[in-house]
């Protein structure tokens, strides 16, 4: 099995759905550590994808990373945006031209776009930030079984929860959070709950679509 | 959430058509990506100076932008640094041939879009230079963290930059006029109040009545600690004495003193407090030779104050008397 | 309560005080009795224009002194008109010879006070007269009442009576004109929050966080009636239909529209305000020449706004335009 | 009997702590109908007596009162300012050269400086005004029994008192209060209740000295 095309458009439907439906609580995150816009950023970036669904409809993979990743360069701003406009724009590049990955090649787009976002964010692990749940979903996908991509990607999003909910016990040093420093404990971050949110809608969805 | 808007998704078009309507003598407004242009723009053989940032923060960018301080300005959405296209057309509309000077605040996301917008701007062979403004001595500047935030200074860069540019100097001029200032300010903030972000309906921190945040941010992000509230006689002093001995600012120094109201402070309280950072400061023999008190960068509703002291020298202090025509900063 | 203040009775002389080191090149301040003149008074030749009133409106009246506007101004304490011996010793210290007009807005307070001074002042042989500001479409006006408030008029009416000043023309046509712009001038206010009194220390009045006050006066004095908190859309016709019935004012009339912050209103949504005051007067046919969008005219830390709209002529228009140099107002 | 120069002296010093340990009362009074400032602008008003307690130790009635009501003027602003100013110049108009005052000298005097307040504020009874405490007072002065000054200025403080509670019904035409119209019933109105104070703090200081 793997994840095609239309998994793609599917899954980015979904997670259209999941952020407004999350906004308000996102942005209420982002309240306790920053600015409590990242609900609403992230909401125009959502708007921004689906504004583009008609015209990557019947692109490859690459094209759609690439195409979502300019649209919310372009709607989102924030630290947010060029940070997941950078990650759509590298896995896009490590995608061009496919039609299907296969789990590997799943980890490998995923990866450049995390090298992405640390290019862009110079921020590393531990740094209360989206990466510390991007980079353990990462780990999992590396170490995962290669037959089952379902329990693989679910696997991938049960490690971004985890790592979620541990920056909660980070002193941020990145980003507009590393202001309040000590006083953010007990806080998790919400560029951290957007990633979960993101790798668990596409495990659902590629769950939904295997089981049909 | 009490304010005078429509739907928190038009806060920021809304204001640009109000800005629109009633400057139509000093600026040009475009949508989609949203940026404002002086009126005259471009200026032929002069550096275009561009700024930019999260709207909320009024009259800062829009404000300023005008005769003898910003070519351009780029509002993104509430608090949320804009988008690299709205620079990278304000650059192109600003830009008079002889490079453009993008002035940023020290925020992660601001840095990133401007530098995106920098990369974009000189595809397009317009020669770009970025000075950036960190002079909150709130935060612990490092280079392992987001280093300090750019507050109070952005103005009187901007106005003393502005000036420059006018005289038709050089981009490379001009950027080291602009660091110099903002290597010259310091500033603290003080918040009695949470701002309230539209889209999020309810404040951002929530204050007990009895106190207040010190060192509190633009974007309502928590500040050093908590005090009790007290009297300004205190509490000036509390935001005073970070910022003279950063620089350090000593006996002798002549300062351009700025105290800035966070949008939900009146007038007249900030001439209390510029009274009582007037007699302190006297009493250090630092001598104000130059002013400015209002709400300049503010906070949406949030009430508090900043205040800004710049070092001066002969050269800034002609150029920030130089005139200035814009909305909200205009003599000479 | 929380403010920039030290104790609620050093409010005032302590502004005062903030005043005089800020704008020592725009004006002298004197205490005891406590009054503020422009730097260069007295201008010998030229009516005197003088007002004041109770503080808490700043920048209103002091921030209005300079040239192209007031020459004096006397602020009693907190929403308290200030006294006979203020006024006196101010228009002493402004008379240049040519006599001297009181700018009073309509309060019961005021009118007294004032009456007084120019009985004191005319014993002293001072050419004294005296207009009335009363714009308030809020208030019903009757003989049989204290009449309608004076407020965002009084503005107006010092910018541009201030400007025929400087031509030094006669008392009574100063006069005249001061009444021209009263009579075509009309406003209304709505708060979204109560304005504290430093010396009581709670706010004035109470309102749910769902409703604005409509009609409200400068002072916390209560308005027309309570309504629904409701977006901007619907607020500003709610102000400016009594408005444009009450003159009336016509389609093809040109207009300054003033749009005023109460103090505790940031400038993103004055100019949200402005936005949608410019697209309903535009739908009547009315044209705004000219405007003017800032907190001139506040109530202390109140959120809210008054929109006032003044029906021009030519000779208005460019007494409007003519030059002004205050800490509030400055141009040309 | 008669109200000497020194009872009047000594039911000045008494009205200036009555006026004090009412100033908050009072302010918020003036809350509800208009300003809020009826307090602090009555304390800066006593506080002026105050300073010309010295100055006015050794002087005839007459002199005491248009002295404070210079003082008032020059001290308070406001509506109460000038009204209650002028109300003591008139008293004193009324009194000048005088070291003792008749019953029927106090009411002439009294009457004078009701009718100072209303040439200057132009207000009638009926008004929701100080005049709807004063007036009455007045009256029962007029027509109380000559032998007792004490019962007679008691009676005069009550009818004040009763003329203070009645402002509660009525719809204020004069003053801020008229701003806020029928919202203002049930309210009473803060100059009548100051003039109870002035007028009971009277009756209560004679009360004193003629017991000791
Ligand atoms: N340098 C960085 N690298 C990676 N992610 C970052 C960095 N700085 C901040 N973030 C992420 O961005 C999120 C906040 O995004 P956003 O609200 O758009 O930022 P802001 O409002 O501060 O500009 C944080 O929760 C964090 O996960
Ligand atoms: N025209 C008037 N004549 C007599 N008394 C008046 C008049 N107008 C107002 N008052 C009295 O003045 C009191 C308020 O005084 P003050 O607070 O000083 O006025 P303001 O703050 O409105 O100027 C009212 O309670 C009322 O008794
Ligand atoms: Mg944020
Ligand atoms: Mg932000
Ligand atoms: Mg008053
Ligand atoms: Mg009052």
């Amino acid at each position: 099995m793997a994840i095609t095309r239309d998994n793609i458009l599917t899954w980015l439907i979904a997670y259209i759905n999941v952020v407004n439906a999350n906004a308000d609580e996102l942005n209420r995150l982002d309240s306790a550590l920053g600015d409590g816009d990242f609900g609403a950023s992230m909401q125009r970036g959502v708007q921004a994808i689906g504004n583009k669904m008609q015209a990557i409809a019947d692109k490859d993979i690459g094209t759609i990373f690439k195409t979502i990743g300019m649209a919310l360069v372009s709607a989102m701003g924030g630290t947010s945006g060029p940070l997941l406009g950078t990650m759509f724009i590298q896995m896009g590049g490590k995608s061009a031209g496919k039609q299907v990955l296969t789990l590997a090649e799943w980890t490998e787009t995923f990866q450049a776009g995390i090298e992405g976002i640390m290019m862009r964010g110079k921020a590393q692990v531990g740094d209360k930030t989206m990466l510390d749940a991007l980079v353990p979903a990462l780990e999992s996908l590396k170490a995962a079984d290669e037959t089952d991509i379902v329990i693989a990607l679910r696997q991938s999003a049960q490690a971004a929860k985890k790592g979620r909910d541990d920056t909660a016990n980070i002193i941020a040093k990145k980003g507009r959070a590393s202001y309040v420093g000590e006083r953010g404990l007990g806080n998790i971050d919400p560029g951290a709950a957007n990633a979960y949110l993101f790798l668990n809608t596409l495990a659902e969805t590629l769950g939904m679509e295997s089981t049909d | 959430m009490k304010k005078l808007i429509n739907k928190p998704e038009d806060v920021v078009v809304e204001a640009m058509r109000g800005i629109e309507a009633a400057h139509a003598d000093l600026v040009k407004v475009y949508y989609e990506p949203n940026y404002i242009v002086r009126v005259d723009a471009p200026v032929v053989g002069k550096v275009a100076l561009v700024s930019g940032g999260g709207a909320g923060h009024e009259p800062m960018h829009g404000g300023f932008v005008g005769m003898g301080m910003l070519d351009a300005a780029a509002p993104g959405a509430i608090f949320t640094s804009p988008t690299p296209d709205q620079m990278l057309e304000a650059a192109k509309a600003a830009n008079g041939g002889a490079g453009v000077l993008f002035i940023v605040k020290n925020y992660t996301g601001d840095c990133m879009n401007f530098d995106m917008a920098a990369e974009l701007a000189r595809m397009e062979g317009i020669e770009v230079e970025t000075v950036i403004t960190n002079d909150d001595v709130a935060v612990l500047d490092s280079l392992y963290t987001a280093g300090r935030r750019g507050v109070g200074v952005t103005v009187l860069v901007e106005k003393i930059a502005g000036a420059a540019a006018e005289q038709h100097r050089s981009l490379a001029e001009i950027k080291a006029i602009a660091e110099r200032v903002n290597a010259n300010g310091r500033s603290m903030g003080v918040a009695l109040t949470s701002c309230t972000v539209p889209h999020r309906g309810e404040p951002t921190f929530s204050l007990p009545d009895d106190e207040m945040e010190l060192g509190i941010g633009i974007h309502g992000e928590p500040g050093r600690r908590r005090v009790k509230m007290a009297p300004v006689a205190e509490i000036v002093p509390l935001m005073v004495e970070p910022i003279l001995s950063d620089l350090p600012f000593k006996a002798g120094d002549n300062v351009l003193a700025f105290v800035n109201g966070m949008g939900g402070t009146p007038n007249v309280e900030l001439y209390i407090v510029y009274n009582e950072l007037n007699q302190l400061l006297k009493s250090r023999g630092i001598n104000i030779t130059r002013n400015l008190v209002g709400s300049y960068i503010t906070s949406l509703e949030m009430q508090g104050c900043s205040i800004t002291l710049l070092k001066l020298d002969d050269e800034l202090t002609v150029l920030w008397d130089a005139p200035v025509k814009t909305a909200a900063l205009r003599w000479g």
